[in-house]
């Protein structure tokens, strides 16, 4: 029965292929052996096949190019598609010089096509046979992402680990930071001075992280600011910080056990705008003149503006960042720096709760991860070439493979 | 009198105003500033209102029928509550949404643009090394070898810095060091023709002192 | 309740997202998310102007110091309202795109913004200036290392080093100043710039599960 | 009184440059006296830091103020030494002959102006005096915007408006198309099929300059403009590496370091990187523009800043050795 229904298919298949051979503009259509200026070039050889790794309703074509392109006339490639259920047939797409497969994503998951490939020499179209009968469908899972997952899978599994194991009370040794020892100095020499401290949370809006991390410190600051009782003045660029951080100084208040010297104008929005955002800043550093400054999050070329002008009234001044063009100038003009991976320790760090220290431990697994690959890859690479060693090259192989992110 | 001489004479006076600055605090600066933050915000409420609300919310909606945006109008909706003091707390829900999201996307993003590129890139640039290139490219990928383990056992939190591990950390903050440098001084002399553009600007089409 | 709800969707939302990675037909769901956020910052935006035209209108009403310049900012805010909102001289009405030229509220963009902006990004010429000088100096090893590599790359950048390197033969070429920049942004440089960035992957990593873990959550305020 | 002092200074020298004739010009007697004296203060300040006055911030500023303002009006001329890899851009250009066509690929927008549009303006001016026909594309949106402003600017000079340049026939602006080195790509095979009109909407089979143009094999030279992706790397790694193409590219230069490879390759062919390499192909093309009018100031201030750096150092050394002879 089922072979039956194949050579049915095949029978209907074939008929509507050379039905849509016979539509083309007969004068312009040759059969492989009679290609134009007499060169003896073999056939162009289809393959279509379901495209990798999508979400459906595209097909890949893929065809080999016997010489065409090198003729001079050549303009392209064009793809015939028809569809095997309805018998209807398009030209899909002309494409360039020097490409040799096509995604057809106007296709739809419930149809079943077949293609064939024409070389356009000079206003002649040398066609190939036509390919398989090929349907789309979607993939459940994107196949190149599978060394992805299994990294992602150990890394996160580590941080998790160790999180657990923080929590049964297992000690956990984290070297020091300078940079988060002088957040208490700070603060209290604000309050000694009984002048505000000034809290910026970078430019960025709440859809990048460094925003965030900047927030779970300022969590940790505001307890200190409301233990001491120091007043803390926190300009924001994006209103969505305003509200998550008058959240947070709200919880640190309570927490401190003084939510009623709490109030919402210890943060207010400013500007969107970068430099209007820096005009401000700049203008109540030098009028309220805050003891400690505080800029933690993403920033861009005005981190030397703001800490320069903070610089130029004796403050003390935190930065941190994750960008990597902007440290050097935090550096250079602030006390204290916390270098890319230390912005986002740092709120653990100041918790100082077991579980978030945890954590940090899981990252460090990464890291040792990172190291260990670079070297044994470095190693491998160098016995491969040196003595042709197939197990070393098979080393080196399956870790370009497992690195690579498509 | 033409516009375009109020708005050089305008553009010209702002510009002092604001590099006033550098002398100190004043009158002249905080005037410029106000004009800065009133019209800068209201530029960008603006724009929000007709990128975002109007163009994708509006638009998405009504128009193209896209109703899964709804649940963004929602969201933003039960941002406002905070504005009314005994449901505020329902604001919290689109600000864990963001959150969550931020978290989750950017946690796929930096693990396979950053970590997984660069690590990529070090042992693709260092196989390449002992591929028989010459003296010059050996050298520089060996550093660039040491250089990413070093800076990497800078950052490693749950080891003391002492002993060996110390030194080599040490090692590393060197790189970090380089690197700032580097960076430092690449940008040092792109910053001064932005300040020669400003002072071309005045000179030139305001004071036509210079031709 | 008050907090376990947004724990919840915190969560939810996090790891959908991140799993949305993997599966190619849920792709659609990190745009979605991204136009989700880009509504709510409007609507937050109603929070963010109210409270710029609150603080400013107190400042006024107490008369207290500086309370002009917060008339001069208001009036800034509303004017841009006023010719944003009903495209003031737009050419093509309320039709037309916000930044047509001829508008005023193009107008106000050229003379007014453009200069501001451009002129408080122009004084870090002479910040760079004032913070070199203060931090570019021996004062131990690492401050010797930054100063060493900046200053190859300031010369490499200059007339100068190509004047003070010249007589360098043409087979020590990468002692050359330009050279040993160049190299020095390729080598050392790259080295550290990916550590810092490797490290910092690692650290979203885990930041971003002490969130999605809910082990983080001061920003979600307390239960009141 | 010490209060209305700064408005006093302020009030003078308004009126002082009131009173100045315009435009103002010092001789190059007048100049070399006050780079001289330029130089003194900063000597005086050297002295001052090894005796252990630290000078204030406001100092510094005024030293670069007066290093980016005074040379405006100076009146000498710099020696300007072109770089290998600009003489070889130069060189390129120059070897077109007449009516050659040239596609310019405007991938910056304004942020990027200062540095790229001295560029942009030299190279049009060269190419409108020398017949070269021009087409203009754009992979950044705002780029045609950028090659509209300086061809109205280049228009205005005399010796060509004299030339009575044509749209259409001496040069064709496409426009700018979303696809980044995919338009690149396709255009490989066919312009007509990235670019059907230009920027006026005009159909391409209507105008002149763009007959018998359909691929990369009818045009004699690409010129990319790039301050980032999309740009020269790709322009290099699809223009040249699969259609052959010669190429000759202007950077910012943030982004030269990045290109650098491929003109020892010889993949590029000739660049001009940042302010520096704007001003030296405005020398080698001889159509000094806003570029060479910076020659002086940006040097000037490099110098501060390089001045100020070794001020630190020595008078960093000179204390270290002080208190260390003290302490024995």
């Amino acid at each position: 029965m089922l072979a039956l229904l194949r050579i049915a298919k095949l029978v209907v298949f074939i008929s509507s292929s050379l039905f849509v051979i016979s539509l083309l503009p007969t004068h312009s259509v040759h059969s492989q052996d009679a290609s134009p200026s007499g060169s003896n070039l073999g056939p162009i050889t289809v393959r279509a096949h379901d495209t990798d790794n999508d979400a459906g309703g595209s097909v890949t074509v893929e065809w080999d190019d016997p010489g065409y392109e090198k003729m001079s006339g050549f303009a392209g490639f064009l793809i015939w598609r028809t569809n095997t259920l309805t018998g209807t047939s398009d030209s899909v797409e002309v494409t360039p010089f020097g490409t040799h497969s096509y995604d057809d994503r106007s296709v739809s998951d419930d149809s079943t096509y077949s293609y064939l490939v024409a070389a356009l020499v000079n206003s002649e179209r040398v066609m190939s046979a036509p390919s398989m009968q090929v349907r789309s469908a979607k993939q459940w899972f994107d196949s190149r992402l599978t060394w992805v997952l299994i990294l992602g899978l150990i890394i996160c599994g580590a941080v998790i680990y160790f999180i657990e194991s923080a929590k049964r009370g297992t000690k956990l040794f984290l070297r020091r930071i300078a940079g988060l020892e002088a957040i208490d100095e700070a603060v209290g020499r604000a309050t000694e001075m009984g002048r505000p401290i000034l809290f910026v949370a970078g430019i960025q809006d709440m859809d990048d992280v460094q925003t965030i991390a900047g927030l779970t410190i300022l969590g940790s600051i505001a307890r200190t600011v409301a233990e001491y009782d120091t007043k803390i003045n926190m300009p924001v660029r994006a209103s969505l910080v305003m509200t998550a951080a008058r959240e947070t100084i709200k919880h640190a208040y309570v927490t401190a056990g003084r939510p009623d010297a709490y109030n919402d104008d210890m943060v207010h929005y400013v500007t969107d705008e970068q430099f209007g955002f820096v005009a401000a800043v700049d203008g109540i550093m030098v009028r309220e003149r805050p003891a400690a400054c505080f800029f933690l999050g993403a920033f861009f070329a005005e981190s030397l503006i703001m800490a320069e002008t903070g610089n130029s009234i004796g403050a003390i001044q935190v930065a941190g960042t994750a960008m990597p063009a902007q440290l050097p100038f935090f550096v250079a003009a602030c006390d204290y720096t916390l270098i890319g991976e230390e912005l986002f320790a740092a709120s653990a760090y100041l918790s100082g709760e077991p579980r978030q220290l945890g954590s940090l431990k899981g990252a460090d697994v990464g890291k040792a991860i990172a190291m260990i690959v670079i070297l044994v890859g470095v190693i491998a690479t160098t016995i491969a070439s040196a003595w042709n060693s197939e197990s070393m090259l098979w080393i080196e192989n399956l870790l370009r493979k497992m690195f690579s992110t498509g | 009198m033409d516009s375009a001489i109020i708005g050089t004479w305008l553009a010209a006076l702002l510009t002092l105003g604001i590099m006033s600055f550098l002398y100190k605090d004043n009158l002249y600066y905080k005037i410029c500033e106000a004009i800065f933050i009133g019209i800068s915000a209201g530029l960008w409420f603006i724009t929000y209102f007709w990128d975002s609300l109007y163009r994708i919310a509006w638009i998405g909606v009504v128009h193209e029928g896209r109703y899964v945006l709804l649940g963004g109008v929602v969201l933003g909706v039960m941002m406002l509550m905070r504005l009314f003091g005994k449901i505020g707390w329902i604001a919290r829900w689109p600000l864990a949404f963001i959150v969550g999201a931020t978290a989750g996307l950017k946690m796929m993003v930096y693990f396979t643009t950053n970590a997984m590129a660069q690590i990529h890139g070090t042992v693709n640039d260092t196989m390449a090394a002992f591929g028989g290139s010459g003296l010059y490219d050996v050298v520089g990928r060996i550093v660039i070898l040491i250089g990413t383990v070093t800076g990497l056992v800078y950052f490693y939190f749950s080891k003391e810095h002492k002993g060996l591990f110390g030194g080599v950390a040490k090692v590393g903050t060197w790189f970090l060091m380089i690197t700032f440098g580097a960076s430092f001084g690449y940008t040092v002399m792109s910053r001064m023709s932005l300040l020669l553009g400003r002072i071309d600007f005045l000179l030139t089409d305001w004071l036509k002192l210079v031709k | 309740m008050k907090r376990q709800i947004p724990m919840l969707i915190l969560s939810a939302v996090g790891t959908l997202l991140v799993v949305s990675v993997f599966i190619p037909s849920a792709r659609h769901w990190q745009e979605d998310a991204s136009l989700y956020f880009d509504i709510i910052a409007v609507f937050a935006f109603f929070l963010g102007g109210g409270n710029l035209i609150r603080v400013h209108t107190e400042k006024v009403n107490r008369k207290s110091t500086g309370w002009i310049y917060s008339v001069v900012t208001l009036l800034g805010f509303g004017i841009m309202l006023v010719t944003g909102l009903f495209k003031i001289g737009n050419p093509n009405g309320i039709a037309g795109d916000l930044s047509q030229t001829g508008s005023y509220f193009q107008l106000l963009f050229q003379y007014v913004m453009s200069p501001l902006n451009s002129t408080m990004y122009a004084l870090l010429a002479f910040y760079v200036a004032s913070a070199s000088y203060r931090a570019f100096r021996a004062k131990n090893t690492e401050a010797t290392i930054l100063l060493v590599a900046a200053f190859v790359i300031l010369l490499g950048r200059t007339a100068l080093g190509v004047l003070l390197t010249n007589w360098i033969p043409a087979q020590l070429s990468v002692l050359q100043i330009p050279n040993l920049a160049i190299w020095i942004m390729n080598a050392p440089n790259l080295a550290g710039q990916r550590a810092i960035m490797i490290g910092i992957s690692l650290g979203v990593i885990s930041m971003s599960l002490r969130l999605l873990l809910g082990i983080e959550r001061s920003y979600l305020g307390g239960d009141n | 009184m010490k209060k209305f002092l700064p408005w006093i200074i302020l009030v003078a020298l308004i009126i002082v440059v009131a009173l100045l004739p315009k435009p103002l010009e010092i001789s190059p007697t007048v100049s070399v006296i006050v780079t001289v004296l330029l130089g003194l203060a900063l000597t005086g300040v050297l002295v001052m830091t090894m005796r252990g006055h630290l000078i204030g911030r406001r100092t510094v500023f005024l030293f670069i103020g007066a290093s980016l303002t005074l040379p405006f009006f100076m009146n000498f001329q710099m020696p300007i030494k072109v770089a290998p890899e600009v003489q070889e851009l130069y060189d390129a250009i120059a070897k077109l002959p007449p009516g050659s066509k040239v596609l310019a690929a405007f991938d910056y927008d304004p942020p990027s102006a200062p540095e790229l549009q001295p560029q942009a303006e030299a190279f049009m001016a060269y190419a409108f005096k020398h017949d070269l026909k021009v087409i203009i594309m754009g992979l950044w949106p705002q780029g045609p915007q950028q090659a509209d402003m300086a061809i109205q600017k280049v228009l205005q000079q005399p010796a060509i408006r004299a030339k009575n340049i044509k749209y259409g026939v001496d040069y064709v602006n496409l426009g700018f198309q979303s696809g980044n080195e995919f338009v690149i790509q396709r255009m490989g095979s066919s312009f007509r099929g990235m670019f059907p009109r230009d920027i006026y909407n005009t159909d391409c089979d209507k105008i002149p300059i763009l007959n018998g143009v359909d691929n990369f094999s009818n045009i004699d030279f690409v010129f990319n403009l790039s301050s980032g992706y999309p740009g020269t790397v790709e322009w290099v790694q699809i223009a040249v590496d699969r259609y052959g193409v010669k190429l000759g590219a202007g950077n910012t230069a943030v982004q030269a370091p990045s290109v650098y490879p491929y003109l020892s390759s010889h993949k590029l062919t000739g660049l001009a990187g940042g302010m520096s390499g704007a001003w030296q192909f405005e020398q080698a093309t001889g159509e000094p523009g806003v570029a060479s009018t910076y020659v002086l100031p940006q040097t000037f201030s490099h110098m501060v800043v390089i001045g100020f750096i070794i001020i630190g150092n020595v008078a960093l050394f000179v204390g270290y050795r002080k208190s260390r002879q003290e302490g024995v």
